[in-house]
């Protein structure tokens, strides 16, 4: 299986643990990812809001430079992050249906030399880990069986949305499968698509924090040891303000929140250094090493 | 001079064929020969233009006339003899549906021309010269005929009395015409001179043919080992038969080929190669698309399959070229 | 003026198509997008036939040659035929008959075949506005008027050719 | 109608008539007051009619995670621009308040792209400069937007820094401390990513149709 | 033209239809244009040419002018080409020198410039004034129609179809797919807006089913074929095994006691699996007929044959025969009436409303049996987690007025919703919660139903429930199931923690909908509902003559509306019986013999075996009692040999040569 690969920024400053483990796990899955060639921002959720004609050509550039890369059968992007995932799916689905997108992005582009003529399909690790390679082979690479771990699937809300192409919009369960085929036990919980207020944290705290802490406290509430995520920003609101939201709401919450790729990584028995364990704030090891059959916390 | 009634046979665009069946008459030519006074036979005796033009109108009793209109002198030719002749009888495919020459209808007049004088297999013409249309040679001025755009049979340039299907039509056929012309036992004006129903009725293999066939495959005649026997369309081999009028006692499928259809439609049909067409596509058997397609495509070459000899005479006559129409005449 | 070419009230030409509409689907479909009141193109003229089975591939011919720029063909989705499997023999119809016209030179967007149900008026709509539009880029088909021009190309005044 | 929308003297969940009791106020709008084509403007730029066929369920207000601080519900944002409150839908915290999350769009049982509407507002609005000054998420937009105009690529450490410098100085010494964590465990950077053929973007971004989101006048 | 018409006066009429056509169409100019055609002596325009008036002026020209031909330019032949063929025929010209231009359905709803839409109606009449030229006089087609009746689906419509019909005399056979008739409203417990219980009204029908000397009832059965054409349906019916012999069966259920299962494990289908029943059971006490079944999947002797066969030796009817095979009938049938009913939408697809995941979240259907007093828990209202509640929500639009599910409105889920909020009150003297969008109780005493409920305190929150979680925020919301919902009234997003949730699914197709339209030869509509052939003014035929719909297999309904329906269905169908004959379209292909070659080419195209071919003639000849008039053979004949009634190549070449053709200068005046 090859691919092309588009980290987008944040995998290459907060996200860099995603990005790290994404292409340890894929590898040892014997997938093929080439980053795509000078890729650019995706333009994501901010861009949109100035101006919408500019977040499209924006966008575009990216799948213009990625039909031009493949040249057997139709070009595809995998996209970890969730707002790259949603502005480029995005971008794809409004130059196919809108007349008005098309032949603006087109012209845009012509402008830079380059031309999209829509044939690049975006997608998801998780729907590529699903659909492509399937459990069964993940299930074979499993080396440390995470048994009894409880861990809480989180994919946030731009991954499913609003094109959920490869699993429900509300209540979805790939992740979920995938950490049942590591071993561990799902907790089956209602925020699973929750907003995180992730892009509140910056500018209207209140909000975003309590969202915040609304996740972290569910996910304790139904017996989580840790908490999996698919979405840099996610990964890093739940994770950074935990003590700030101790303090405000007066919790006592310590939750590991790490990316699955990460605890893929560990039951595929990759070295932690290659998964980028040691840049989460709040280590996961110690509880996931706890349990029998675990990973031993020197790994 | 003889009362006998004076016959003309003329050729334009044509092989040469129609004439050798005049000769297959055989031993009944003799009695042909007896019967009527041959005023006119380019072929097989030396004729001018003006000859012809001299005759008084409707001079010849009958006219045979072969070969489709391809140039400026065949269509002159045709309309003087028309003046001249009490019937005219396209005799012939070529003459009565455009014939093999009709299938040039498939090409720009430009493209027919460089291909016979600069790119055919055996022209070596590194100059690419082509014949002057006019030349000067002391003061005297030759002139080549004009070359026409479209193929025409001859009823798209003058009124036609009697048509002699087939290519070439049988002598048995043409016995037939020439007896009832001097019984004077004609058809309406404007009759095919052979049945009205198609080759099947007449085909040595008509019986074993199933009433319930369904065409999987199709194949051309030098991909399969045709039974002597059996229906060729029930082996899957494209045969015009179905779609075209008899007459003819089935000569080819009795010689083991496939019928290609010289004869033309029957008069309840206007374009031969649309109905066959419809006919076997509806009679295969596939339902899927891509299957459809695909069993199909054992039909390389529909317009030459199905309008070999009726090109010009059907309902589009020519191939569609927006480029060259219209064509600036030399 | 050629017979073909349609021009509307502003003078600019103005395609035409054929549309055969078998009488138990995409005729009561298109009576079903008159009834809901679903505007669309104008320029299409709807012969109705009791099925897409009835569809000799001679009209088809004959309206292109008569002036049509394009001809649409309307049935039942395969397995709804009214009379149980005309649909499917129309479609193997279609696929020989437009590889023919093809190459003759009448460009495939110029004929059309649709599976339209009943229920489908929308669809109706659409495919007639996408069919006229790639139309409308096609151009003119001018098949008579081409023909008709032609025929310039022969001597119709005798004298000019009897030297008498 | 005017003073019951006013943003002022409002408690935080947004419930206008909670608390003391407030001033009597005369609420009536008249038809003139209203822009009476926003509704399908707005429609025509978020991608279809759709909006247009809103039956006022409020799903998308029960399925929004930001509504409880929203001074208007989505729904009754859609109903304000439906029926042409233009000044009342573009001066609405709602807009701001939107996280695109995208759980209306994809429960919307009329399939109206209510995200779409919301970025709609907000470029109606920031065209108009109808948000409080230094409101944060117009600003940390427009930093965002120059930073990827030059670079073609984003720094979430600089982005920051720009937002701070814009709004309130003081939050960046409430968050260093969190930089510093980033930058120890290596997920921060000031260094500035760039990409390579950037003559690109300019050519792309300026071929740009003038953008359609000109205040309607 | 065929010359033994004589000479050809055409009379043409283009009707204003009130200001349906004339709004956009230049009648005036239409009609100017028609009268300089060939051959046409009167060109008319009336506002109404379908009113009698308008009939009569055809009928005075024909007599004053000598018309012969007839061309009326208005609405689809489909609606009123009858019309004018009779009132033709009335004035002494036969009914098939008419042809009909639909100048309203296919131009005035359709365009806007009325310019363009004038130009097509012109090009439109005039092909119809050439091909009508070239129209032959016709007989039409008479065919006498069997009396007897097939009625497909037992519940409440086709229970009241069946009966009408036989009381009227008629011998009808009523088919159903489950073990018993009765339908979805068997399982209710009362019926809105009258509380009458579900039961008392609808078993004394069952069992005048079951018990009528005019109607056979085959139970357990399906139609898997059906053949021929109106008056005359040859159909196919599959029974399925029973495992019991149904003429022997008494219902006296010993066999039930005597299962070696001595616990009921299965769950089962009439209580939606509220319930447990074995292997061997009846679907519920009052079932029709009283005859108990076997469910092969969970029937030990029947699987695997190693069984004590307890059941058998019980019975000492030795009606048990658990070697059953299915078996098939055969009958003929003038008229048919589907009454396939309708599927109730599964929540699963919308997710966020915990449909399986939430134990307490039910459907109508089970809220139904679970209050009932012969349901699963005797009547008492008792959850899955064995708790009572005591508040209960109910959501309304479940699967209806979506886009993302179904976009109608399933207009029985209001009603039945108050209906469920009355009871679950009364049974728990719970809080209750409607959650609605619209109430729509627009029926007879409906919004009085309505009104009570309001005076009855039960709480009305409108607003369209986003999700229903376990997610506690207060712990007031611990073990609850906690409703998220704006109240549109107020303006506030409100989390209501509820014990038990009741979704008001709404209805939908039958899963095989499709299936059965195409066994049946009908249409469906969008939605996938059997489509009417008019939806105000033949709300019960279909486009198969002889095929009639009734309940909610065309469309929502709820009883009333559904045993209408039936009624109107069973009159269609009486019509039809006490008319005797029907008259057929003489469309169908006939052979000049002389111009067949005898290729066989069109043998086997014909899917009702109408030709066949002669082989001491060596010709093909049709049977056109068999010919249904596709004309596919007529395409396909390659030597043109055959030929169609109303529709000759001769009369569609005119047609599209009408259509084409240069249009006269003054037309580009308008």
């Amino acid at each position: 299986m090859k691919y092309l690969y588009y980290p987008g920024c944040s995998l290459k400053s907060t996200g860099r643990p995603y990005d790290e483990s994404l292409r340890a796990v894929f590898a040892a899955l014997g997938i093929e990812l080439t980053e795509l060639d000078d890729w650019n921002c995706c333009g994501a959720t901010a861009y949109a809001s100035i101006d919408e004609n500019q977040a499209f050509g924006l966008a575009a550039r990216n799948l213009a430079i990625a039909e031009a890369a493949v040249t057997d059968g139709p070009p595809t992007i995998v996209a970890p992050c969730s707002a790259c995932f949603l502005v480029l799916t995005k971008t794809q689905r409004y130059f196919e249906d809108y007349d008005h997108v098309r032949d603006g992005v087109t012209r845009e582009l012509a402008a830079a030399g380059l031309t999209y003529r829509g044939h690049v399909k975006v997608r998801h690790p998780l729907d590529i880990l699903i659909h492509d390679v399937g459990l069964p082979a993940i299930a074979k690479l499993v080396q440390h069986q995470m048994k009894g771990l409880h861990v809480a699937s989180y994919y946030g809300c731009q991954v499913v949305r609003p094109f959920a192409t490869f699993d429900d919009p509300l209540y979805p369960t790939s992740m979920d499968a995938i950490m049942r085929s590591l071993g561990a036990e799902t907790v089956d919980w209602p925020l699973k698509t929750r907003c995180c207020g992730g892009s509140l944290s910056g500018t209207i705290k209140e909000a975003g924090l309590r969202l915040n802490q609304h996740l972290l406290v569910e996910a304790l509430r139904k017996g989580s040891d840790l908490v999996v995520t698919c979405c840099p920003l996610c990964q890093f609101n739940l994770e950074c303000f935990q003590k700030q939201i101790n303090k405000n709401y007066d919790e006592r919450i310590s939750l590991p929140i790490m990316y699955f790729t990460q605890l893929m990584g560990l039951a595929f028995g990759i070295p932690e250094k290659e998964l980028g364990i040691r840049r989460l704030f709040i280590d996961p090891l110690p509880v996931i090493g706890a349990l029998k059959g675990g990973v031993p916390a020197h790994v | 001079m003889s009362d006998k009634p004076k016959v003309g046979f003329y050729w334009c665009a044509s092989c040469g064929g129609c004439e050798e069946s005049i000769v297959d008459l055989a031993e009944d030519i003799l009695g042909v020969l007896d019967a009527v006074d041959i005023r006119l036979w380019p072929v097989a005796m030396d004729f001018k233009r003006s000859d012809v033009e001299a005759m008084a109108d409707r001079e010849l009793a009958v006219t045979f006339l072969n070969g489709a209109i391809r140039t400026s002198e065949q269509e002159e030719m045709a309309r003087i003899l028309r003046r001249k002749s009490g019937l005219l009888i396209a005799y012939g495919s070529c003459a009565h549906l455009g014939g093999i020459p009709g299938l040039a209808n498939q090409f720009p007049r430009e493209e027919i021309l460089r291909f016979v004088y600069e790119q055919s297999p055996t022209t070596e013409n590194t100059e690419k010269i082509r014949p002057l249309t006019s030349a000067e040679d002391q003061g005297r001025k030759t002139t080549l005929p004009k070359f026409f755009t479209m193929v025409r049979s001859l009823d798209q340039i003058v009124e036609v009395d009697y048509y002699l299907p087939g290519c070439p039509p049988t002598p048995k056929l043409l016995l037939n015409a020439v007896t009832a012309i001097l019984k004077g036992e004609l058809p309406p004006k404007g009759s095919v001179l052979a049945p009205d129903t198609a080759l099947c009725d007449e085909c040595p293999r008509r019986d074993s043919k199933p009433v319930d066939l369904q065409i999987p495959e199709f194949h051309r005649p030098h991909q399969v080992v045709i039974d002597p026997a059996l229906c060729i369309l029930s082996q899957g081999v494209v045969c015009m038969g179905p779609a075209t009028r008899g007459g003819c006692e089935a000569a080819c499928p009795a010689g083991n080929m496939p019928c290609t259809g010289c004869s033309g439609p029957t008069s309840g049909v206007a374009d031969q190669g649309a109905k066959i067409l419809s006919c076997l596509a509806a009679s295969s058997s596939p339902k899927e698309e891509d299957e459809i397609r695909r069993v199909l495509e054992g039909i390389p070459d529909p317009v030459g399959t199905f309008y070999r000899y009726a090109l010009p005479t059907s309902i589009l006559r020519r191939k569609r070229m927006p480029a060259e129409t219209p064509q600036a005449h030399q | 003026m050629d017979r073909q070419q349609t021009s509307d009230s502003s003078g600019t030409w103005q395609p035409k198509i054929i549309a055969f509409f078998c009488n138990w689907c995409t005729y009561t479909a298109a009576d079903l997008a008159g009834v809901s009141r679903m505007k669309h193109d104008s320029h299409f003229r709807i012969i109705r036939v009791m099925c897409s089975g009835r569809v000799d591939p001679q009209f088809v011919i004959d309206a292109f040659a008569r002036g049509a720029d394009g001809v649409l063909i309307g049935g039942c989705h395969p397995g709804d035929c009214h009379y149980m499997e005309g649909n499917y023999k129309a479609l193997r119809r279609f696929h020989l008959l437009s590889r023919m016209l093809m190459s003759m030179g009448i460009e495939q967007d110029r004929f059309r075949l649709e599976w339209i149900s009943a229920s489908e008026g929308e669809k109706v709509r659409t495919v007639i506005n996408d069919m006229v539009r790639r139309i409308r880029a096609l151009g003119p088909l001018r098949l008579p008027a081409g023909l008709a021009e032609l025929d310039g190309e022969l001597k119709t005044r005798e004298e000019e050719i009897l030297h008498v | 109608m005017i003073g019951f929308l006013s943003t002022k003297h409002r408690n935080k969940n947004g419930s206008p008539s909670s608390g003391r009791i407030k001033k009597v106020v005369r609420r009536v709008k008249y038809e003139s007051e209203l822009d009476l084509g926003f509704g399908e403007t707005i429609a025509e730029r978020a991608y279809g009619q759709k909006l247009l066929s809103c039956i006022q369920c409020g799903t998308c207000s029960a399925t929004c995670p930001l509504s409880y601080y929203m001074d208007f519900t989505p729904r009754r944002v859609i109903a304000m621009v439906r029926e042409g409150f233009r000044e009342e839908a573009l001066n609405s915290f709602t807009i701001w308040l939107c996280a695109s999350c995208y759980s209306c769009t994809v429960q919307c049982p009329r399939q109206i792209h209510i995200t779409d509407v919301m970025y709609t507002l907000k470029r109606e609005a920031i065209a108009r400069e109808m948000f409080p000054r230094r409101y944060p998420i117009p600003i940390l937009a427009r930093g965002f937007f120059d930073i990827v105009h030059r670079n073609g690529r984003n720094s979430e450490g600089r982005l920051l820094l720009y937002l701070y410098l814009r709004t309130n100085i003081l939050k960046i010494f409430q968050n260093t401390r969190l930089g510093l964590h980033l930058l120890r465990r290596g997920r921060m950077s000031v260094r500035q990513e760039k990409i390579h053929r950037k003559e690109d973007l300019r050519s792309i971004l300026g071929a740009v149709s003038p953008t359609r989101e000109e205040p309607r006048s | 033209m065929s010359e033994q018409n004589g000479e050809i006066r055409i009379g043409f009429y283009v009707c204003h239809c009130g200001h349906n056509i004339a709004n956009i169409v230049d009648v005036a100019a239409v009609a100017r244009y028609v009268a300089g055609l060939p051959h046409v002596v009167v060109s008319r325009e009336y506002k109404y040419m379908c009113s009698d008036p308008g009939q009569e002026l055809l009928r005075q020209d024909i007599h004053d002018h000598r018309l012969n031909r007839i061309v009326v330019a208005s609405c689809s032949p489909l609606l009123h080409e009858q019309t004018f063929r009779t009132a033709t025929a009335k004035a002494g010209v036969n009914p098939f020198y008419f042809q009909m231009v639909n100048i309203r359905e296919n131009v005035s709803w359709v365009h806007e410039d009325p310019a363009e839409a004038t130009l097509k109606a012109r090009d439109l009449a005039r092909a119809a004034v050439r091909r009508v030229a070239a129209h032959k006089a016709l007989q039409p087609k008479t065919v006498s129609i069997n009396p007897d009746v097939l009625v497909v689906g037992g519940g409440i419509a086709g229970i009241h179809a069946a009966l009408t019909l036989a009381n009227a005399g008629k011998k009808v056979t009523l088919v159903e797919r489950a073990p018993t008739i009765g339908g979805h409203m068997a399982m209710f417990d009362k019926t809105f807006p009258t509380l009458d219980c579900a039961a008392c009204i609808l078993t004394p029908k069952m069992s005048a089913v079951k018990n009528h000397p005019n109607i056979t009832l085959w139970t357990y059965a399906e139609v898997t074929k059906v053949d021929g054409f109106v008056g005359n349906y040859t159909v196919t019916v599959k029974h399925k095994p029973r495992y019991v012999k149904e003429d022997l069966c008494v219902g006296c259920l010993e066999c039930i006691d005597a299962c070696v299962y001595k616990e009921a494990k299965v769950p089962d289908e009439f209580n939606r699996g509220l319930g447990k029943r074995k292997p061997i059971y009846i679907p519920f006490p009052q079932a029709t007929p009283q005859v108990v079944l076997i469910d092969p999947e969970t029937c030990i002797a029947v699987k695997s044959g190693k069984c004590k066969r307890t059941c058998v030796e019980k019975c000492d009817r030795l009606a048990i025969d658990l070697d059953q095979k299915e078996s098939f009938d055969e009958i003929t049938v003038g008229t048919i009436i589907l009454a396939t009913g309708f599927k109730t939408f599964d929540p699963k697809r919308v997710s966020y409303y915990g449909y399986g995941r939430y134990p307490n979240v039910y459907i109508s259907l089970e809220a139904e049996r679970l209050i009932n007093a012969s349901g699963p828990t005797s009547g008492e209202l008792i959850l899955r987690d064995g708790r009572r509640p005591k508040t209960v929500g109910i959501v309304h639009c479940v699967g209806s007025r979506d886009k993302n599910t179904h976009r109608w409105c399933s207009r029985t889920c209001c009603m039945y919703s108050l209906k469920l909020a009355h009871l679950l009150k009364e049974h728990s003297g719970a809080e209750v919660y409607n959650f609605y969008i619209d109430i729509r109780a627009a029926g007879k005493a409906y919004e009085e139903f309505y009104d009570k409920l309001l005076e009855e305190n039960v709480h009305f929150i409108r607003g369209r429930v986003a999700e229903v979680t376990d997610w506690a925020v207060i712990p007031e919301e611990e073990g609850k199931l906690i409703i998220r919902v704006e109240d549109t009234m107020i303006g506030v997003v409100r989390r209501i923690p509820v014990d038990m949730v009741v979704l008001a699914v709404g209805m939908e197709p039958q899963s095989d909908a499709q299936e059965v339209r195409r066994l049946f030869n009908i249409s469906c509509s969008t939605e996938g509902f059997f489509l009417e052939r008019h939806p105000k003014l033949a709300p019960v035929d279909t486009f198969t003559d002889g095929i009639f719909i009734a309940g909610a297999c065309q469309g929502p309904k709820d009883i009333p509306d559904s045993v209408a329906q039936a009624g109107a269905a069973a009159a269609q169908a009486l019509m039809l019986i006490d008319s005797g004959e029907i008259k057929l379209e003489p469309n169908t292909a006939y052979l000049t013999e002389q111009n067949c070659s005898g290729c066989k080419s069109c043998i086997n195209l014909c899917p009702y075996h109408a030709i066949s071919y002669l082989d001491d003639k060596h010709r093909a000849s049709i049977n056109e009692a068999l010919c249904k008039g596709c004309g596919t053979c007529v395409a396909s004949c390659p030597s043109g040999a055959i030929h169609q009634n109303l529709f000759e190549d001769e009369e569609i070449y005119s047609e599209i040569d009408g259509l084409l053709a240069e249009r006269s200068p003054e037309s580009t005046a308008v």
